[in-house]
């Protein structure tokens, strides 16, 4: 967020001070500020409404009272995706999903965060051999976090939500 | 046909007594245009030829089969032909809402043209899609269908319709 | 050296505060002295009286509380009813949580997730604002600042406490709805420039749905004004010194109820929002800071109105002794703001015919039969 | 190889607008549908599916009978022994072997169980569908009792894969009967509430009645099947027309509703009220299972002699439809599925025609249309 650019190339005292300042500036104001945007991205994480195939089912429970995925700040369907953040691909992608759902991701404001949830997604899984089925989602959109599983349980979508949230809270801020 | 024990013949003849008063039904009104292939209990397969199809369904809609269940085109490369079935069930008369008539039809398979059949639309309109579906997946051009489009296929498909036997997956 | 967890943060912060604390001094205190002593600037006070002496300092609090950037910006004006709403953002989203059985946001902040509209804050401020190629520039970048500043024209006509507000007018109700006459067209532009069908189509509904449900809205309002006798709010929460208005008009207060919560498009009436019917309506193509200022916005209004609701019908600020009026008047908007929320919890949407027939047909009829009951018990009170 | 720049052109014509309502839509599925509306009112309805097409039945060719029962149940996880029981029952005839009546009796109780998991998903997504958010969590609460429930019998939360041919893959625990019979009696007082805050509601009475009606002659006419068909007044019933696995000895005639109104709200006070019959008719099954093995002894490949043969069961949905061609080799020649939704896609616009956009999300769910399941 906070980007000071001050020239260390000079040599001698000016360009040891100008380096010294830019430390100073990067330990006092946007090393905070980066911990506290990432913050909240971690925990306002709106996922875009885009089901592929059959894993949309799981996260429906994910939602549900049991799981409960707003604790961690996702909201359950959201409107529309211009507000969103989070991507996550239920599973198969056909060639006929493949198109619109990179148009989906392209779409999506930046910062977005991808996850691949289920075997199809990944790799194909099941549909490995299927004429119509794309073999995992990488080769469109990059992928932060990926869930295996046929489908995953419950459970294993809320941990890829915590690695992405890992991933989130050590990542430079744009 | 779900007790337990292996159902004698004698049961067999009276659970298809049904059936076989609905295929003497048929023939009365069709004489020879169809071929009775089997009866089981609850299934009645009739064989046709492309050219009688409408009108042996339209007997059949007549004696109150009046929804398909579903429309199944098979490839058969070793007879060179296609084969499409439609399932067709009786959802009115309670009577008959065990029983499934099975119209099968054979088609040659030709180099040059595209297998054509006869749609069955006019007759029942429950078959439209499932033969959207047959099209696109077989190659087979119902005429008189209308509305033969692209149901399942990507946009840009250009291979040949994929449930033929020669067509092989990629992936294997 | 990376921070990675909460405490680090903090700790971060601290260490900072305590070298600021160390190095101001040291550099600040010499340049006062020469400032100062060089008599350059006129001071009204002597700086180094107010260090040794903090309760010279009171005067000047007192004077910057009483200036109008102050209250417009601040004290009732927009910086309370955005902190009355971020907490009712929070207990929206913890109340729907309990009824749908849920725990709700738990682990933004290290309590019950109270820090959560914080987090979505920081999350909006730092994403891309996107706009669209089609859309009009000019209109789709000014609409939320337009809302923002009606919403903000909107607050400062209501009374908080008797002597606690930005601007006191004999006519101050109808500039409330005058003001609220903006709305319609702002959600219209932005739906037009968004250059988006869904967003338009939520814009006609928007339009639709607070046109129809600012007549009985208004309606409600003037039979509060015939028992009062003036259009000033001030004077409207003075006359209800000895009974509240809710106790006479209760079917008034129902039918204002209803009408809020349609002109501030809450289930049943979130038509122009369904998301299942046309994706965010008019809200459609807004992202980033855009849709948190117009959220903001939006739930501003939701203030604005509930308090209009308390000074119609709560007797405002009154109450017993052992609390500021201030406090009276911010207690009872929360609960106002509270039964609003609560339809969400158990009620579906209802269809946007279904709305303009209810709007029309029955509760303009009705809020005039409440204007007949106004009238009556008017003269029953003036006795 | 993948071409990823289609262009997506909706036909329009002057004077209305034309809307595309999905892949990416909150109120759709997988599914798109392409509506044109004169002011409010929708004029013109397109339904294009296939967005989760995969080539199932190709690929049922390239794989045994065992391999095919958890491939085969992907299209539809809600309800996935709804999709394995047919194919089990179709592979079982053409060999003439039944399963023992155990089998046959755990096979009713998973089927009905998976019909309430399946129709409680539906309840979850036609509350937000009508703008409803509760009904989205309670019924997503409650189907994990029932999920529980599967999984101490199949051992997985939604793909059991536990029919096969010849019986069931094991046998349920023993303390099932208890742990069902106290979730069912806790659900039961839940469906009251249900019916408080959201059935009987008027708000929802108002927006489902009379509105996306198929008629008596439409339902039967364009194909629409189960409980679609069963809420525009026709008792149409699989497991009471050609009883499969024992239905017949449950005598569960009482136990399957009709409704005559044929419109939203029929479809899902049908749903509503199966979720109780379901329950009923598992209680009689527990009442009745005889002890006994749950499956015929099948090791390695099962290989099945040459024939034809179209089996239809009750599945959540509809009739569900296999016919299987077997030519004798290890694999299935040709596996076709008739799926009960892809037959409600032509139920959409007689049921969308001259409603409003409003009505259109409550009416597209009231099908109970799962997008993989028709795209196969």
């Amino acid at each position: 967020m906070v980007t000071v650019e001050v020239s260390t190339e000079k040599n001698g005292v000016v360009g040891v001070l100008a380096g010294k300042l830019n430390d100073i500036i990067e330990w006092g104001i946007a090393e905070p500020a980066r911990y506290l945007i990432n913050w909240g991205r971690i925990y306002a994480l709106w996922p875009v409404h885009v089901e592929t195939a059959c894993c949309s089912v799981e996260f429906g429970a994910v939602h549900g009272p049991r799981f409960d995925i707003e604790r961690f700040g996702i909201l359950e369907a959201f409107g529309s995706l211009r507000q969103c953040d989070l991507l996550i691909v239920f599973g198969t992608v056909t060639r006929k999903m493949a198109p619109r759902l990179k148009m989906v991701y392209e779409q999506m404001p930046e910062p977005k965060y991808v996850i691949a949830m289920g075997a199809c997604s990944i790799n194909g899984g099941l549909y490995f051999d299927s004429y119509n089925v794309l073999p995992g989602i990488e080769e469109i959109m990059p992928v932060d976090v990926y869930v295996p599983g046929c489908p995953p349980r419950p459970e294993a979508v809320i941990q890829a939500i915590m690695l992405l949230q890992d991933k989130i809270r050590k990542s430079k801020v744009r | 046909m779900s007790t337990p024990t292996p159902p004698s013949n004698v049961n067999v003849e009276v659970s298809i007594k049904k059936e076989k008063q609905l295929v003497e039904k048929m023939k009365n009104k069709l004489k020879n245009k169809f071929t009775l292939d089997s009866i089981k209990p609850g299934r009645i397969n009739v064989i046709v030829l492309p050219n009688n199809i409408v009108e042996v369904s339209k007997v059949a809609k007549s004696i109150c089969f009046d929804q398909v269940s579903s429309v199944a085109g098979t490839d058969f490369p070793s007879d060179n032909e296609f084969e499409v079935v439609y399932h067709v069930a009786c959802v009115s008369n309670s009577r008959y809402r065990n029983i499934i008539i099975e119209i099968s039809t054979r088609i040659k398979k030709s180099e040059t043209a595209k297998p054509v059949i006869n749609s069955l639309y006019n007759v029942w309109r429950s078959c439209d899609w499932h033969e959207k579906e047959t099209h696109e997946m077989l190659g087979i051009v119902f005429k008189g269908n209308p509305e033969l489009r692209r149901v399942l296929l990507p946009e840009d498909w250009n291979d040949i319709p994929p449930l033929r036997k020669d067509y092989i997956l990629p992936g294997r | 050296m990376p921070i990675e967890t909460f405490e680090q943060f903090i700790k971060r912060i601290l260490t900072i505060v305590f070298w600021l604390l160390i190095i101001a001094p040291m550099i600040l205190a010499p340049i006062l002295f020469i400032v100062i002593e060089s008599g350059l600037i006129e001071f009204p006070i002597n700086p180094y009286a107010l260090i040794a002496a903090p309760d010279l300092i009171m005067p000047i609090q007192l004077e910057l509380m009483a200036s109008s950037f102050f209250k417009v910006v601040v004290f009732p004006g927009f910086t309370t009813a955005a902190l009355v709403a971020t907490v009712m953002i929070l207990f929206e989203r913890k109340f729907l949580a309990k009824i749908n059985l849920r725990v709700g946001p738990l682990y933004a902040g290290k309590f019950e997730g109270f820090l959560q509209p914080i987090a979505d804050l920081f999350k909006l401020i730092s994403k891309e604002l996107i706009i669209p190629k089609k859309a009009d520039k000019t209109f789709f970048v000014a609409i939320p600042f337009m809302l923002f500043a009606v919403v903000s024209a909107l607050l400062s006509v209501i009374p908080i406490g008797p002597s606690t507000y930005v601007a006191r007018s004999p006519i101050s109700l109808l500039i409330f709805f005058a003001i609220m006459g903006f709305f319609p067209i702002i959600v219209l532009l932005a739906a037009w420039s968004s250059s988006n069908k869904f967003s338009f189509i939520g814009g006609l509904r928007a339009l639709h749905q607070m046109i129809s449900y600012e007549i009985p809205l208004i309606l409600v309002a003037v039979s509060v004004v015939i028992l009062s006798g003036s259009l000033d709010l001030y004077q409207i929460v003075i006359a209800q010194k000895t009974v509240w208005f809710i106790i006479p008009m209760f079917l008034g207060a129902c039918i204002f109820y209803v009408a809020s919560l349609a002109e501030l498009e809450r289930i049943p009436f979130d038509m122009p929002e369904a998301d299942t019917e046309i994706v965010a309506g008019w809200l459609t193509e807004y992202s980033g800071m855009f849709f948190g200022v117009i959220q903001l916005a939006i739930y501003v209004k939701f203030y604005a109105l509930s308090a209009l609701f308390t000074v119609l019908f709560l007797g405002g600020w009154s109450g017993p002794g052992i609390l500021p009026p201030e406090a009276w008047f911010l207690m009872k908007t929360l609960i106002v703001m509270v039964f609003m929320i609560i339809p969400r919890g158990f009620n579906p949407r209802i269809r946007i015919d279904m709305m303009v027939k209810i709007g029309w047909k029955y509760l303009i009829l009705i809020s005039i039969i409440n204007l007949l009951i106004a009238i009556v018990a008017a003269s029953i009170l003036s006795g | 190889m993948i071409n990823l720049s289609v262009e997506f052109d909706i036909k329009g014509k002057p004077s209305t607008l034309s809307l595309s309502i999905g892949p990416q839509h909150p109120g759709s599925g997988h599914f798109r549908l392409i509506i044109t509306v004169d002011g409010d009112i929708i004029t013109d309805i397109y339904p294009d599916p296939g967005y989760v097409h995969r080539g199932t039945e190709k690929m049922a060719e390239y794989r045994d009978y065992f391999q095919n029962i958890p491939h085969l149940e992907r299209p539809i996880i809600i309800d996935s022994t709804g999709i394995t029981l047919p194919f089990c029952l179709a592979i079982e005839k053409l060999m003439d072997k039944e399963a023992p009546p155990r089998a046959q009796y755990l096979r009713i109780i998973m089927a009905e169980l998976n019909r309430i998991i399946s129709h409680l998903y539906w309840l979850g997504i036609y509350g937000p569908f009508l703008g409803h958010t509760t009904m989205f969590m309670w019924p997503m609460g409650d189907r994990e009792l029932f999920i529980d429930l599967a999984e101490m019998i199949g051992g997985q939360r939604v793909t059991f894969a536990y029919t096969i041919p010849g019986g069931v893959r094991n046998d349920m625990p023993e303390n099932f009967k208890d742990k069902a019979l106290k979730i069912f009696d806790h659900f039961e007082r839940r469906l009251k509430e249900y019916d408080d805050i959201f059935i009987n509601n008027p708000i929802t009475d108002k927006r489902t009645k009379g509105i996306g009606v198929v008629k008596k002659a439409d339902a039967i006419d364009i194909g629409l099947t189960g409980p679609n068909l069963r809420a525009s007044n026709v008792k149409s019933d699989i497991r009471l027309d050609e009883p499969y696995c024992l239905y017949d000895e449950l005598d569960i005639k009482n136990n399957i509703p009709v409704l005559s109104e044929g419109d939203c709200w029929a479809r899902m006070m049908i749903r509503r009220i199966e979720l109780h019959e379901s329950m009923e008719i598992i209680k009689k099954a527990l009442k009745r299972i005889p002890d006994g093995s749950v499956k015929l002894p099948f090791r390695g490949a099962v290989r099945v002699p040459e024939g034809k043969i179209f089996v239809r069961t009750e599945a959540a949905r509809g009739v569900m439809g296999y016919y299987l061609i077997s030519d004798g080799g290890k694999t299935p020649y040709r596996v076709k599925l008739s799926v009960p939704s892809f037959r409600s896609i032509p139920g959409m616009p007689i049921a969308l025609k001259n409603v409003r956009i409003g009505d259109m999300p409550p009416i597209y769910w009231s099908f109970d249309y799962w997008p993989v399941e028709a795209d196969k």
